[in-house]
């Protein structure tokens, strides 16, 4: 009997959520309290089913699979390979410092949490769910809480970016919903189970090309692939500070990871018919995210664009699909997820402080407080791609593979190298740097427990950079396997 | 017999001893309503036992089969629903309150008959009962003008479409020289090539049970109804009313179909402008009630989509849909009676800050929105899937396109009550809702709507298992 | 004569119940108008039954239904057409339009 | 063994940077012991890599697979062979010498534990680039000690000049390095390894002249690389950022902006010298090319030199006009002489700057003019420093600059590109004039404009010497003195010296320059100290502000962020907000509308729906006839 330790970690915020429902209101200790323990006990379980991994055997591992739908050949079908092991933990860390992050929420707090494990939960379950229909409900299951989220505990013009939010997502999924419909009955083995279907689907070459767009689309919305991005420097900024987290940290990866999955490996030929346009799209992503960075004035919305820069370029690594890129997309997927949660939480931290997110109004925030200004630079750093932090090796092996394929777009988007550093820098100089602005007497820096979070993602920004064999060495197999 | 009609006569019996007991107007509402409810509970345990009768009675003009005996069991059960939510009938002058109860009973006797209808002569007086009670309960509420106006619509409107009915059922009768479904089967069946008069008389037919639905062209009396009916009727219309139009138009439709396949496409297009209607201009509403018209009227198109489906799945996916609809209308109407309760005809505004007023009524109103939107892992979202699946494998794939294009649109209104629900704080003059009696009943609703989305097998395996096909194709 | 003529007269009733019923403005006119739709109707069964399955009764059964339905009808919208009056002063179809949208 | 050392030489930085980060931070004299401590370590593993040297051919190599599990590719490690250890040992005896010199001169700054973390980060970085055995590690240390020079520019970051420095730093070296991340691609699609030996193998002849958009891939990767260089090495048109990188704290500037980090551009040129080897003619065309680049760039700088009045800015630009000297060497084939003037030229530069350094402690101010009106001239042995590296700068024997640049000129001379040789003798008279320049201001003070502005200083009372500050000025003098000679004695151990380069050549060219900077030095005393002939930029007037200016190139380059960049961005914000928001909003406001139209169908005329009605059901009923 091996312990069903996937299913574990989906149940720890399910049950999470289901114990908050019985607290009694106004016991917020009790809340917070519960919220950390079960992300506490998930980020352990992911922590243990990452060294668990048996690396020599690669592909999928720790399956379960119960009935859930037998009429439609629908299975509780769960397991990990090297990509759902690597956003899995992810998610764990993001949901584990979004939780500490959490602590400052003072109003309304339990139903905060609830939605908030909900969405850990869909999470979860998106990544380690092997059956597409199943997939797809995990996948709502994570996408619709953002709308409460955001709209009772936003802040800047929330009620616009939540309904915008919410309505562009869901309008990706109806794309995914025709495109789930379609396979389903076009493939001659009647099942939702995602490795039956990827290994005897049996899709015709024209098929593939129709239902890899929906797929792309559908998916490519949630991950902000330019032009459908317009959702989520809105939906960042009015998002409150560890929703950002996990909306920029882990959702938008939910969105790659779709199309990853579900349109790249059950599709290839589609994959590789629609590769230039869909490398276009990223590219243009990628360079235009940067430039319209250097725009902003307020923080969230530099950061929000940055990450439509970043996600362009996992989209370009995955359309790229040579196995270099594909293993650079996955690490950048996740070292995006560290970084951008790190952002946020700095962020979050500073408005709290400063009630601003202006640039302009801040000033010689470095020497007031030093650790949230070092986690913030290190982030920004990594943000620049710099040798050393985590997103180097990514930036790295998604353009080497995907100069292999698309040498002109590569050369496109390479010099976001220097806009990158351009707006990043602008931004460190002009916040941390430089005579302090009027409030920074009042700012003092973060307590142990909440700057514990903030630590934790700088200094994992740090391992994954100087050691990115920890998760390579998990993803290429993979990525070996895809192009076969 | 007795026993095969159980259902029937159950209804029958609590009509007429609702019908002497409101003799008098001695009777107060409340003895009323809960003689009522247990009469419905009689009902509903009548129907259960009755589930296995099947056969064909008065000269095959009445057939009972595992589909129409479902259906009955979902009346009963909405029925008594009604009976439990559906109450106080504030706007309603106190003298008429326990005719209420009898309409009611009258209304579900005719729909018990609609579910098992096999000939036209049944049909018609059927159809004729449910509308005159309907009719009826929708002018209860004499004191607001624009309900008067409502009702008078709703007459026109419905003998015009009755009409028209008939006099498609008298060419049917001229091609086939019977009443009887199963003549016109056989007449489908037998020849290529179909009298004349089969077509436009078929149309016909189907365009009176648009009617029923509340679907395109006969939709426009929906939103005038629900509006202006005082609440409860209003959620009678919603919920089981809205049954016996699906019940019949399905039995008619899934037998045609095969013969004449022009018919889907009718059907379908039908379908599409209907759901889109209906979303677009429930944008537009602040009137809830309407709003909720306006949202049941895209419900009809939806299901009507599922009715062209692909033969051996369209029948489960209906009537899994028409079951959880009934429940998310329940849900839905039973918090805006909730509401009504201070101050009539609740808008979007009296929703404002529902959470902090009433936790589980705002909870209970954000699952059934959500279902209806068909957002996973409710109910609502497996009801779509397997209507659109059936009718994409019956290979309408775009109309499925455009149907789910359609449920996105539609998220953005059930997002506007959501937002007056949850979002911002309580208007000062609101007053914190009490502890409503109907609140088990929500939460046991809103609990089974979850359910059916986590795990819908235990319902759709239970109608697999009816085997529909087989007893709607004679 | 022949069905088709008594077709033809049910076809022009119906038509002209149609149209009366997008015409007319007195509600009583309305209802004159679904009387004539339904006699329409009853006449296509009368003359199905004596033309094309004499010796049969159905069509007739079914005609007496829908007199007898119509008669109940009738009183239904007269009743209704009463409190419109009551609320109106008015029974002009058209004066009753305050629901739109 | 060497293997040990070399990862020693490397790792203890590092090591003191998490040793500081971690306890140091807030306890200076901790932090100082820490970071010396790892510097003297450094200081030794290299000299005793260094001195077992005894043969060109000396090449050990080591590496770990760094990114995934293969080892034939994207791998970290070590190559040591006399290239790089001629690098490393000059990087750890100039960082020792500084980190020992800021002892004193950092000793009033509150944040002295961050400044030696910063420091011993960026020697880290700065071996790792050197021993580096491919591209892929040296790219990653490069942009590391990017991120060191940023950090040192930006020490004092609560002045704005500062941190602006810093960025523009950051900002243009980063320019250069997408050409150093394009050539990666480049050689990795193109040659299939990043590796240098395996880049340099004989067999991959063909392959580097493999044909590719145009040219071959020599010809790109080595203008990619020359991108990378120009950045990095401050050479025309990137080299605008090293003037303003003065504004860190001296001893950053000694190591970091003259010594070492400016120096690794032209190491990285002396790695890739094989493509002079197995390049087309049109790549040995290329790297001719930036050459003359380079030349330019040195005439240039020198020329603005002349017209500072800050001190370090004056070192600043002659670093500039010496790196030029360096990459001429190499990109005409003469990899040695390069080598040999950056070994030289880090002793001598360094030295310069300290003095300089030691000065600006003393007077706190960066003006010659007011160091030595705060009587400057009175510190003995900085005065004495100053004089010895001047010299070895304008290159007069037996001082080390006069080898180490003649072995550049007679490359020329005996390659016979009279064009490269006119410019370079045109630079030593150029270079010996503005150095010269500064002792003679030094020595006499121009009259004062004003009065009492002396007086705060006391005329070099209480200027003082830092006391850690004698040694490395005393090594460093002795160094640039000696440096040429040592490097003559140990050259052939090290590289392949072709003997052509010896004989009358070395005597002719030896003799002209001497001759040439005299000349130039005599100039000048004529200019700022005799004051007998007139300022010649007083004349020139156009060209002086030109100089001034520096050759408006900071304009150009506000004037390409300011009228091309930000514009661009600011029309993309616009397509932006009003494109795609733009459309978004749009498809809200069109659903909209049509649900306005459509519940206008709504007109609550009961009539108009039974018009409706029978229109629809007629319409159906006569389609389904026709059919």
């Amino acid at each position: 009997m091996t312990i069903p330790i996937l299913s574990l970690i989906i149940l720890c915020p399910a049950i999470g959520v289901v114990l908050l429902f019985f607290v009694p209101e106004g016991k917020e200790k009790i809340v917070r309290g519960i919220a950390l323990a079960v992300s506490i006990i998930a980020a352990f379980l992911s922590v243990w089913m990452y060294l668990a991994y048996d690396r020599a055997a690669a592909g999928f591992q720790f399956i379960e699979q119960y009935a859930w739908m037998p009429g439609l050949n629908s299975t509780y079908h769960v397991a990990v390979d090297g990509v759902g092991m690597t956003l899995v933990l992810l998610n764990a860390i993001v949901m584990l410092t979004g939780v500490i992050t959490s602590f400052s929420i003072d109003f309304r707090v339990k139903e905060y949490f609830i939605l908030f494990l909900l969405l850990v939960t869909g999470v979860f379950g998106s990544f380690i769910c092997m059956d597409f229909l199943l997939f797809f409900i995990f996948f709502e299951i994570a996408v619709l809480p953002m709308y409460l989220l955001i709209g009772i505990w936003g802040s800047t013009n929330r009620e616009y970016a939540a309904l915008k939010l919410t309505i562009m997502l869901l309008a990706g999924s109806g794309l995914v919903f025709v495109g789930l419909i379609m396979t389903y009955f076009a493939s001659d083995v009647r099942t939702f189970d995602f490795i039956t279907l990827r290994d005897s689907g049996g899709f015709s070459p024209s098929f593939q090309n129709i239902v890899y767009p929906l797929m792309f689309l559908g998916f490519g919305t949630l991950a902000a692939v330019f032009p459908f991005h317009n959702w989520s420097p809105d939906g960042h900024v009015a998002a409150p500070t560890a929703v950002s987290m996990l909306h920029a940290g882990v959702l938008m990866k939910l969105g790659a990871y779709g199309v990853l999955r579900y349109g790249i490996e059950l599709f290839p030929q589609g994959a590789v018919h629609w590769g230039p346009v869909a490398a276009t799209m990223a590219a243009g992503g990628v360079v235009y995210g940067a430039l319209v960075a250097a725009q902003q004035t307020d923080l969230k919305y530099m950061i929000g664009y940055s990450s439509v820069s970043h996600m362009g370029l996992v989209m370009f690594g995955l359309a790229a699909g040579t196995p270099l890129a594909i293993n650079g997309a996955v690490y950048q997927m996740f070292s995006h997820g560290i970084m951008t949660a790190l952002f946020f939480s700095a962020v979050g931290f500073f408005y709290e402080q400063t009630h601003s997110r202006n640039i302009n109004e801040y000033g010689g925030l470095a020497r007031k407080v030093p650790w949230v200004a070092t986690c913030f630079i290190i982030a920004g750093l990594a943000g620049v791609g710099l040798p050393g932090l985590a997103g180097f090796p990514a930036e790295f092996m998604i353009f080497m593979g995907g100069f292999e394929r698309f040498p002109v777009l590569t050369l496109i988007a390479v010099p976001s190298l220097v806009f990158g550093a351009f707006y990043m820098l602008r931004v460190l100089q002009k916040v941390f740097f430089g005579p302090e602005a009027g409030f920074t007497p009042k700012v003092h820096d973060i307590g142990i427990f909440s700057g514990s979070a903030r630590v934790l993602l700088a200094g994992l920004i740090i391992l994954f950079g100087i050691a990115p064999r920890l998760l390579s060495d998990l993803i290429a197999p993979y990525a070996m396997e895809l192009l076969k | 017999m007795m026993l095969q009609l159980l259902p029937e006569f159950a209804a029958l019996g609590a009509l007429l001893i609702l019908f002497f007991v409101t003799l008098g107007n001695n009777v107060s509402d409340r003895a009323a309503r809960w003689i009522t409810l247990a009469l419905s509970g009689f009902v509903l345990v009548a129907a259960i036992a009755a589930q296995d009768q099947s056969g064909l009675m008065f000269a095959n003009s009445y057939k009972l089969d595992t589909y129409s005996q479902f259906f009955k069991i979902l009346m009963a059960f909405g029925l008594m629903a009604n009976a439990l939510l559906g109450w106080p009938l504030r706007s309603v002058p106190t003298a008429q309150r326990s005719e209420y109860y009898f309409l009611f009973f009258a209304a579900g006797l005719a729909m018990m008959l609609l579910a098992s209808a096999f000939s036209f002569l049944v049909l018609y007086v059927a159809m004729e009962l449910l509308s005159y009670s309907l009719y009826t309960m929708v002018g209860m509420r004499r004191a607001r003008t624009e309900s008067i106006e409502s009702s008078v619509k709703y007459i026109i409107i419905g003998a015009t479409a009755s009409a028209i009915g008939l006099f498609g059922v008298s060419y049917i009768y001229g091609a086939t020289g019977s009443l009887n479904f199963g003549a016109l089967i056989d007449s489908l069946k037998g020849t290529t090539t179909h009298s004349a008069l089969l077509m436009p008389g078929l149309v016909m037919v189907l365009s009176s049970f648009l009617f029923k639905l509340a679907a395109f062209p006969f939709h426009a009396w929906a939103p005038d109804a629900y509006e202006t009916a005082s609440s409860p009727v209003a959620m009678f219309l919603a919920s089981v009313s809205k049954l016996a139009g699906i019940a019949f138009l399905f039995r008619l439709v899934y037998m045609v179909k095969p013969y004449m396949p022009e018919f889907e496409t009718v059907i379908g297009i039908l379908a599409l402008i209907t759901m889109t209607f209906g979303n677009l201009v429930a944008f537009r509403q602040t009137s809830v009630k309407r709003l909720f018209a306006y949202s049941s009227i895209a419900q009809a198109g939806y299901l009507m989509l599922g009715m062209i489906g692909f033969g051996d799945s369209a029948p489960v996916a209906v009537v899994f849909y028409s079951a959880i609809y009934l429940l998310m209308n329940l849900v839905v109407f039973a918090v805006v009676l909730e509401l009504e309760r201070y101050g009539e005809d609740p808008t979007l505004a009296s929703f404002q800050g529902l959470y902090k007023r009433n936790a589980l009524m705002a909870m209970a109103l954000l699952v059934a929105l959500f279902s209806l939107a068909g957002v996973p892992p409710l109910a609502g979202f497996f009801g779509k899937w397997l209507l659109f699946s059936s009718a994409a494998q019956g290979g309408h794939i775009w109309f499925v396109a455009f149907a789910i294009l359609n449920s996105v649109l539609s998220l953005y209104y059930y997002l506007f009550l959501v937002k007056a629900a949850y979002f911002g704080d309580v208007p000062k003059e609101a007053v914190s809702l009490d502890k409503g009696g109907s609140r088990i009943a929500i939460l046991v609703t809103t609990i089974a709507i979850a359910l059916l989305g986590l795990y819908p097998r235990v319902l759709t395996e239970y109608l697999t298992g009816l085997n529909f096909p087989r007893s709607l194709l004679p | 004569m022949s069905l088709s003529a008594y077709l033809i007269l049910s076809a022009v009733l119906f038509l002209f119940g149609a149209f009366g019923m997008m015409e007319r403005r007195n509600m009583v006119g309305l209802l004159i108008s679904i009387e004539l739709m339904l006699n329409a109707a009853s006449i296509n069964f009368m003359a199905f039954n004596h033309f094309l399955y004499p010796g049969t009764v159905t069509g007739q059964i079914m005609t007496l239904f829908v007199i007898g339905l119509a008669a109940a009808e009738a009183t239904l919208f007269l009743a209704i057409v009463f409190a419109v009056y009551r609320h109106y002063r008015s029974i002009n179809v058209e004066r009753v339009d305050h629901l739109r949208g | 063994m060497q293997i040990q050392l070399g990862i020693a030489t490397v790792l203890s930085p590092i090591l003191s940077f998490v040793l500081i980060a971690a306890v140091g931070l807030r306890r200076p004299t901790v932090a100082k012991i820490i970071s010396l401590t790892a510097a003297t370590v450094s200081l030794v593993c290299a000299s005793m890599l260094l001195l077992g040297v005894n043969d060109p051919a000396f090449k050990i190599q080591a590496t770990w697979s760094w990114l995934m599990d293969d080892p034939s590719k994207f791998t970290i490690g070590l190559l040591l062979d006399p290239l790089s250890l001629v690098m490393l040992f000059v990087v750890s005896i100039i960082s020792w010498l500084v980190q020992w010199y800021s002892l004193s001169y950092m000793e009033e700054d509150a944040r002295q534990g961050k400044f030696f973390a910063f420091i011993s980060l960026f020697c880290f970085a700065m071996m790792g680039f050197t021993i580096a055995p491919n591209l892929l590690q040296s790219f990653m240390c490069w942009e590391l000690v990017g991120l060191g020079s940023y950090l040192l520019i930006g020490f004092w970051n609560h002045l704005p000049s500062a941190a602006t420095a810093a960025r523009k730093a950051f900002i243009v070296t980063r320019l250069g390095d997408v050409g150093f991340f394009i050539a990666l691609l480049l050689a990795w699609t193109g040659l299939g390894t990043l590796d240098f030996g395996a880049m340099a193998g004989d067999a991959m002849s063909a392959t580097w002249k493999a044909a590719i958009g145009g040219s071959d891939y020599g010809v790109w990767i080595s203008i990619a690389l020359f991108l990378a260089v120009a950045g990095k090495s401050a050479q025309f048109p990137l080299y605008a950022w090293l003037p303003d990188a003065m504004e860190g704290p001296t001893p950053v500037s000694a190591l970091i902006h003259a010594a070492t980090m400016v120096a690794a551009g032209v190491y990285l040129l002396a790695r890739m010298s094989f493509v002079l080897v197995l390049g087309s003619e049109a790549a040995i065309m290329a790297w001719h090319g930036l050459a003359v680049i380079a030349m330019i760039t040195a005439l240039m700088s020198g020329a603005v030199a002349i017209v500072q009045s800050d001190i370090k800015r004056v070192f600043a630009y002659s670093t500039i006009s010496q790196l030029g000297y360096m990459i001429v060497g190499i990109g005409t084939g003469a990899v040695a002489a390069g080598m040999m003037h950056l070994f030289t030229h880090a002793f001598f530069k360094a030295l310069l700057f300290l003095t300089a350094g030691a000065f600006i402690h003393a007077a706190h101010s960066n003006s010659i003019t007011d160091i030595a009106r705060a009587g400057g001239a009175k510190l003995k042995l900085p005065m004495m420093a100053l004089f010895v590296g001047s010299m070895a700068l304008m290159g007069f024997f037996p001082f080390a600059g006069f080898y180490s640049k003649d072995a550049i000129l007679e490359h020329l001379f005996v390659e016979g590109d009279w064009i490269l040789f006119g410019m370079a003798l045109l630079g030593v008279f150029i270079t010996a004039y503005y150095t010269s320049r500064v002792i003679y201001l030094m020595l006499k003070v121009p009259a004062e404009p004003h009065q009492g502005h002396g007086d705060e200083h006391g005329h070099g009372h209480g200027l003082h010497l830092g006391s850690w500050m004698k040694l490395p000025l005393g090594f460093l003098a002795f160094a640039s003195l000696v440096a040429g000679n040592v490097w003559l004695w140990k050259a052939h151990n090290w590289f392949v010296i072709p003997e052509a380069e010896h004989g009358n050549a070395a005597l002719i060219t030896a003799l002209v320059s001497t001759a040439i900077a005299a000349a130039g030095a005599f100039y000048s005393a004529r200019v700022f100290y005799w004051r007998t002939s007139a300022d010649p930029m007083a004349s020139m007037t156009g060209f002086a502000t030109l100089l001034r200016e520096k050759w408006y190139l900071d304009d150009a380059y506000w004037a390409i962020v300011h009228n091309f960049y930000l514009p661009i961005t600011a029309f993309l914000q616009k397509v932006e907000t009003i494109i795609v928001k733009g459309a978004l909003d749009g498809i809200g406001t069109v659903s909209m509308t049509f649900a306005r139209g459509f519940a206008r169908a709504q007109t609550g005329e009961v009539q108009h729906y039974l018009g409706m009605s029978f229109v629809v059901v007629a319409a159906v009923v006569l389609i389904l006839m026709s059919r």
